[in-house]
C-alpha cells in the first residue's frame, strides 16, 4: 500500500468530505495560500477557493463562534485552531456553546463541527506552544475527542469526524506531521469508540494516546526481546471511550498502564487507570501505572524539555518493575 | 407616518398585538414566579417590545436571530407561541427545549430563533455563523443578533464584527442600551461612545429611540434589505428601559437606580403606550379595539399558563438523551 | 462558638486580609454597591471604597488578564468571577498567562493572585449557570485549587489563598452560601494540602469535595445507623492534594468511594481514585468508587436536574453494595 | 530637530546605539538558527527598531513594557544585557529566565520588561494591569503594551482599552504595524479605521510613521509625560515593517509579499540608515564615529553569543522548580 505523511492524510480527508459535502469549509488562521504554518492544508485553497477555505483575523474566540453558529445553521465548519495551546481561547465558545446546543435545545439543534488542532512538547516551542490540553475537552459532555495516532488514523478519524453530528475536537501530534505510514488509496472511515489493538501480548496491557503510541511500540519490541510481552491498545477516541476493548485486555494480561502526553495530574491516566482499577479490580496482578507528562508548565531549555514527555526507556523499566513486582514498598 | 392602506393596517395592528403579547408574557412569568409556581430566575423584558418587535417585524421567519438572557420578547417577537414558550419556563417536555433549556436557553428553531443565551454576548459569534452559512450556501437570509449594553463589554463581539465587517456579511447587531447590565450604570461600564464601537470596524451605525417601534421598524425594514442586498453589516443601538429589576429576585433597587428614572421611562416613554396613542390618532384603531386586543392577548397567555401547569414533565429517562444529535 | 454564613465568612476574610495588607483589593462584575448578586461581598465598598472594591464592565477575560498584570507588579488582586460556568472566558489569561508565570520566568516573576468562583447545580439555572469546573484547573500545573465545604473552611482557605504567592482558584458551593457553621473570632488560616478527616470510621472512607462534603457526613450518619462506620475525609485543596492522608485512612478501612459534583468522566474522581487504587493496592477489599455528576449538560427542569447530581440516597446504596460485596458480576 | 546641546547628542547616539544593538542582536539570533546551534523558532524584528527603541527611551526602567512573539527588539531597547539574552535564547540557566521561557518568553525583571508573549494580545491584561497597580499604589510608572497588527483580531485588547479608558490608567498602547501577521496582510484581517479602535473607547490614538525615530521619541515623551500626570491611556499606531520572514524558517514568502516591497523598505524606509543620515547631517557624529559604534556593538554581540554557546544549562533538578513561587 502506498504510504503518505500524516499530513497528507489529513489533507486528503478534509479534501474528500470537501468534494463530497459542498456545506463543509475550513476557517482559521493562515489556512489558505499560506496551507498553514505545518502546511497541512496546502493546496485545497486551489481546489475550493477562498470561499471555502477561509482565512480569519487572529481571533480564536471569535471565529469559533462563527463556525458554531454556522453549523447550527446548514453547514460543516472545520476550524482549523493552530496550536492546541490555544483552546484556553476558544472554550468558552466550544464548551458553553457548541457542546451544550443539542441538550440545552431538546436535540432540536445541532452543531457538526470539528475543531482541529494539535498536542506535542519536544519543539522548543515552550509553555504557550507545547500543550497537550485534551484533558480539558474530554471532561465536558457534548464534545467528542478524536487523537489519531498515525498517518491512517488521521485521516479514518477525520473523515468520521467531518460527519459526524456533533462538535469534535480532534487532536493531531504536531510532532508526527512528517510521519508517514500506509493508507489506502480507497475510501475507509475509522467509527468513533472502537480502540485499536496494536500489539498483541500476554504480560501487559499498554494503553497510549497519540503521540505516546510509538512510544509504547518501541518499548514493548524492546521488552520482547526480554520475554515480556506487552499488548498495546490505542484508543483512538477519548470520548466515546472503549472500554470494552480496554478492560477484555487487562482482565487477559492482569496488568496496565496508561500513557499520554497531557499532565499527568487530573488528566487522561487517571481517568483510565480508574476505571480499569474498577472494572479488572479482581484480576489485576499490580496497580494499574500512570505515565503522563510532568506536571510543569513545559520549559524551553532542551535540556529540560526531554525530561517532561514520558520516553520510551521510562516506560521499558517501568514495565520491568511492574512485571517483576518491584513496585511500591507497601509497609 | 401616515396608515395608507388595509395591508399597513394589518401590520401596525400585528405590531401592537405582538408588543401586547411580550407584556402579557412577562406578566405571567412574573407571577409565576412570585407565586412559587416557577423556579430558577428569570428575566423580564418588560419596557423593550418596540425595540424587539420593530426589529422582527422586519424578518422572514427563515431569517436568524440570537436572543439573550432576557430572552422572551425576541422570542415572542420572532413569532413563538405562548403555550411552548410557558412549558420551557415551567421545564415541561412540551416546552420548544423540551424543558432541558428553560428561560435562559428558550429557542425556536422553526422560526429561526437560535435560542437565549446565558453568557452574555455569548451568541455574538453564533448570529455571526448564521450569517455567514447565509452567504457561503447563497441564501438571502439575515441574522439579527440582540445583545444588551452589558455585552458591549465582551471582546467576542468586536472580534465577529470585525469579520462580518471584512466579509461583508448579512448580519445586524442590534444593542438594546436599557441603560444597566445587572446593577451598574452603562456609563461605568463602557468608555467612549457606543456606535463608535461598530464604526470602528467599517460598520454603518445608526443610534434610534428604541420605544419608537415605528422608528425601530422602518430603520430595520432598511437595513434587513440592505444586508440581503449583500451591503451588511449593520449596527443599531437601541435606547430602550427595562422596567423590572435585572431579574425577578432583584426587588430593592434604589441603590443603583431611582424610583423617578423608572417612573419617567414608564410615564412617559412606554413603547406600547405611545404606539397605542398613535394607533388612535390616525384612526388605525379606536382605544375599544385595542383594548380587546388587549383582552385577547391577556387570554392566550392564561390558557397558555394554565395549560403548562398542567403539563408532563419530561420523562426521568430524558435526563441522558440529546447530549450528542443522533448522526443520521 | 458563633456561628456565621459561608458568606459572612469570606467577607471576613476578605476584609481582614485587605486591612492586613493595602496592596489587596477585589476586580469584578457588580461587587461594590451591590455586593455582587449573591450579596457575598456586601458592605466591603463602604470600608475599602471603590478603589479597592472594583466594578468592572463585563469583560471576564480582560479583567482577569488585567490581575495578572497588578498581580506581576506589586498588589495582590481578588478576582470575582461571577458564576464558576464563566472559567472557560478566563482560561488562557489564568492557565497560559497566570499559571506559567513563575515557571517561565525561572522564579523571577509572581502572580499572587486569587480567583473566587462558585459551583453546584439545583438551582433551576439551566447548563450555563451550574457547571462544577474545577477539574479544569486542577490540572493545569501553576494553579492551585482550594475547595471549602463549609464557612470555617471557607474563611481559613480564603486567607491561605490570598497570603500565596501563587494564583489561587478557590471555588464555593454556591448553593451553601447561608449555610452557618462555628467560625472563630479570633483570626487562624487553614494550610494548603492538609485534608481535614471531619468524621473516623472503619469500613470505608468516603473522600469528598466541597458541595458533596455534607452529602457524605450526612450518608454517613445514615449508615452509622445500620452500623456501617465510614470514615468522611475533605481534602479542602485538590492542588496539593494530601495524598496521605487519604491513603493512610482506605489502608485501614480498605474501601474507598470519591465524591465529586463535576462531571465524573475525566474529572475529580479518576484522579483520586486512581491514585487510591495505586498506592493503596494490596489493601483494598473493593474497587474504589467514583460518584460524580452526570456527564450531562445541566438540564433546566427541575425533574431531571435534580438526577445529575450525587444525593445522600445514592451515596448511602453504593457503600452498602461496596461493604456488602454485591457490586459488579466479575464473569 | 536640532541638535541643541550636549545631553541631547549623547542621547542621539544613544537612540543610534539601541537601534543597532537591535539589529545586531537579530542577525546573530538569526545565524545561530541557521547553523543549528539554536533550536526552537525565533522572530525577528530587524527594520522595527525606531518603533521599539523610539517608545522605550522615553522610559525609566521602572517604567512597564509588556512585550510580544516579536520581543528581542523590546528586550534590548528596554535595557537588557546580551549576555543574559542570548543565553536566554539558548536555553542556558544564566539567561533572563534560567532558560525555561526562550525567545518567546524572554524577560527582563529589573528593567521593567515583563516580558514577550506567546499568545498573540495575550499581554495586553498584563500591561493593563501593570498600569493599574500604579494608579492603585500612587505610582508614576507607565506600562507600554507592545503588539502587532495581527493582535488587533483579539477581543482581549478592546475589554482592557475599555477599562484603561473608564479608570484613565497609565497605559500606552502601540501597535507595531509591520502589515504582516505571519502569511496574512492586515488589510484582510483588520476592517475599518485601525486608530479607531482606541478612538472608539474614548482613547486618544495617534498614527505615525514608525521608521523616523525622532518622531516616535517625541510623541513617546509627550504621551509617557501625560500618562504619568493621569491624562491616559493613549494609543500609538506605527506604520514598520519586519524586514525577515514572520519567523527564522519563514524563507520563501513571495506568495504573500513581493521581493519588491521587501527592498523598498529595505533601501528607502531603513530606520537606522536614515537616522544615521540625519546624524551625519547635523553634524552629531561623523560617518566613522557611527561605524565605531556598529564595530562596537558586533565585539558586543558576539562576545556574547560566544559566552552563551559556552555556558551551561540549567541543573536538570530544575526541571520541576518555579512551578510554584516559594510563600514567603
Ligand atoms: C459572560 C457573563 N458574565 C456575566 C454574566 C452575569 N450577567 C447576567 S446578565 C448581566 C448583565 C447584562 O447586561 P446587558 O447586556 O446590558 O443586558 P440586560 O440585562 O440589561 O438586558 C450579567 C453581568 C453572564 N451571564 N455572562
Ligand atoms: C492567540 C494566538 N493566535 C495565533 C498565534 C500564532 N501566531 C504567532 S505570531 C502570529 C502573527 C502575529 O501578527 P502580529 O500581531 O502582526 O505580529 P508580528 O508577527 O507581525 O510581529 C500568529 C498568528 C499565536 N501565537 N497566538
Ligand atoms: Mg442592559
Ligand atoms: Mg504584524
Amino acid at each position: 500500500m502506498r504510504e503518505i505523511t500524516l499530513s497528507q492524510a489529513v489533507n486528503e480527508a478534509i479534501a474528500e468530505e470537501m468534494r463530497r459535502d459542498p456545506t463543509t469549509f475550513v476557517l482559521g488562521e493562515d489556512v489558505a495560500e499560506a496551507g498553514t504554518p505545518f502546511k497541512v492544508l496546502s493546496g485545497l485553497v486551489e481546489e475550493f477557493g477562498t470561499d471555502r477555505i477561509i482565512d480569519t483575523p487572529i481571533s480564536e474566540p471569535g471565529f469559533t463562534g462563527i463556525a458554531v453558529g454556522a453549523a447550527m445553521t446548514g453547514t460543516r465548519p472545520i476550524i482549523d485552531l493552530m496550536f492546541g495551546d490555544f483552546l484556553f481561547l476558544v472554550m468558552d465558545q466550544l464548551c458553553n456553546q457548541a457542546a451544550k446546543q443539542s441538550y440545552m435545545s431538546g436535540g432540536k439543534l445541532k452543531v457538526p463541527l470539528t475543531l482541529r488542532t494539535n498536542l506535542g512538547a519536544t519543539r522548543r516551542s515552550a509553555a504557550q506552544h507545547s500543550q497537550s490540553l485534551h484533558a480539558l475537552v474530554c471532561h465536558i459532555p457534548g464534545l467528542k475527542v478524536a487523537m489519531p495516532s498515525s498517518a491512517y488514523e488521521a485521516k479514518g478519524l477525520m473523515k468520521t469526524a467531518i460527519r459526524d453530528d456533533n462538535p469534535v475536537v480532534i487532536i493531531e501530534d504536531k510532532l508526527m506531521y512528517q510521519e508517514k505510514a500506509a493508507v489506502p488509496e480507497e475510501e475507509y472511515l475509522i467509527p468513533f469508540g472502537e480502540a485499536a489493538v496494536l500489539r498483541k501480548g500476554r504480560d501487559i496491557t499498554l494503553i497510549a494516546t497519540s503521540s505516546m503510541v510509538q512510544v509504547a511500540l518501541k518499548a514493548a519490541e524492546t521488552l520482547a526481546a526480554d520475554g515480556i510481552e506487552a499488548e498495546v491498545i490505542d484508543p483512538r477516541t477519548l470520548v466515546p471511550l472503549d472500554e470494552d476493548t480496554l478492560i477484555t485486555s487487562v482482565r487477559k494480561t492482569s496488568r496496565a498502564m496508561v500513557i499520554d502526553e497531557g499532565h499527568q495530574n487530573y488528566g487522561i491516566t487517571g481517568e483510565i487507570a480508574s476505571r480499569i482499577a474498577d472494572k479488572a479490580f479482581y484480576y489485576l496482578d499490580a496497580p494499574v501505572q500512570r505515565v503522563g507528562a510532568m506536571d510543569v508548565p513545559v520549559p524551553f531549555s532542551p535540556v529540560l524539555e526531554d525530561l517532561t514527555v514520558p520516553t520510551v526507556d521510562a516506560v521499558v523499566e517501568r514495565v520491568r518493575a511492574v512485571v517483576e513486582g518491584r513496585l511500591h514498598d507497601v509497609a | 407616518m401616515a396608515a395608507e392602506n388595509k395591508d399597513d393596517c394589518e401590520s401596525y395592528l400585528h405590531i401592537y398585538s405582538q408588543m401586547r403579547r411580550i407584556r402579557a408574557f412577562e406578566d405571567n412569568a412574573n407571577q409565576l414566579y412570585l407565586s412559587g409556581k416557577m423556579q430558577g430566575l428569570t428575566h423580564m423584558s418588560s419596557g423593550q417590545e418596540a425595540a424587539e418587535v420593530g426589529i422582527c417585524e422586519a424578518l422572514e421567519s427563515t431569517d436568524y436571530i440570537t436572543s439573550t438572557h432576557r430572552g422572551h420578547g425576541h422570542c415572542v417577537a420572532k413569532g413563538a407561541h405562548f403555550r411552548e414558550m410557558f412549558c420551557e419556563l415551567l421545564g415541561k417536555v412540551e416546552g420548544y427545549c423540551r424543558g432541558k433549556g428553560g428561560s435562559m436557553h428558550i429557542a425556536d428553531q422553526d422560526n429561526g430563533n437560535l435560542g437565549a443565551n446565558a453568557i452574555v454576548g455569548g451568541s455574538a459569534g453564533i448570529a455571526t455563523g448564521a450569517a455567514l452559512t447565509s452567504k457561503l450556501l447563497g441564501k438571502k437570509d439575515v441574522a439579527v443578533c440582540f445583545f444588551g449594553d452589558g455585552a458591549l463589554g465582551q471582546g467576542l463581539l468586536y472580534e465577529v464584527m470585525n469579520m462580518a465587517s471584512l466579509w461583508s456579511l448579512p448580519a445586524i447587531y442590534v444593542c438594546e442600551n436599557n441603560l444597566y447590565g445587572e446593577y451598574t450604570h452603562v456609563s461605568e461600564m463602557a468608555a467612549g461612545d457606543l456606535c463608535a464601537r461598530a464604526t470602528a470596524f467599517g460598520i454603518e451605525a445608526h443610534e434610534l429611540d428604541g420605544q419608537d417601534v415605528l422608528a425601530v421598524k422602518s430603520l430595520a425594514d432598511d437595513l434587513v434589505a440592505r444586508a440581503r442586498a449583500g451591503e451588511g453589516p449593520f449596527f443599531v443601538l437601541l435606547n430602550t428601559y427595562r422596567y423590572h429589576g435585572h431579574h425577578v429576585g432583584d426587588i430593592n433597587r434604589t441603590y443603583y437606580r431611582s424610583k423617578e428614572e423608572e417612573s419617567d421611562w414608564k410615564d412617559n416613554r412606554d413603547p406600547i403606550a405611545l404606539f397605542g396613542t398613535w394607533l388612535r390618532k390616525q384612526k388605525i384603531a379606536t382605544e375599544k379595539e385595542l383594548e380587546a386586543i388587549d383582552e385577547q392577548v391577556q387570554a392566550d397567555a392564561k390558557a397558555a399558563v394554565e395549560y403548562a401547569l398542567e403539563a408532563s414533565y419530561p420523562d426521568l429517562s430524558e435526563v441522558d438523551m440529546h447530549v450528542y444529535a443522533a448522526n443520521a
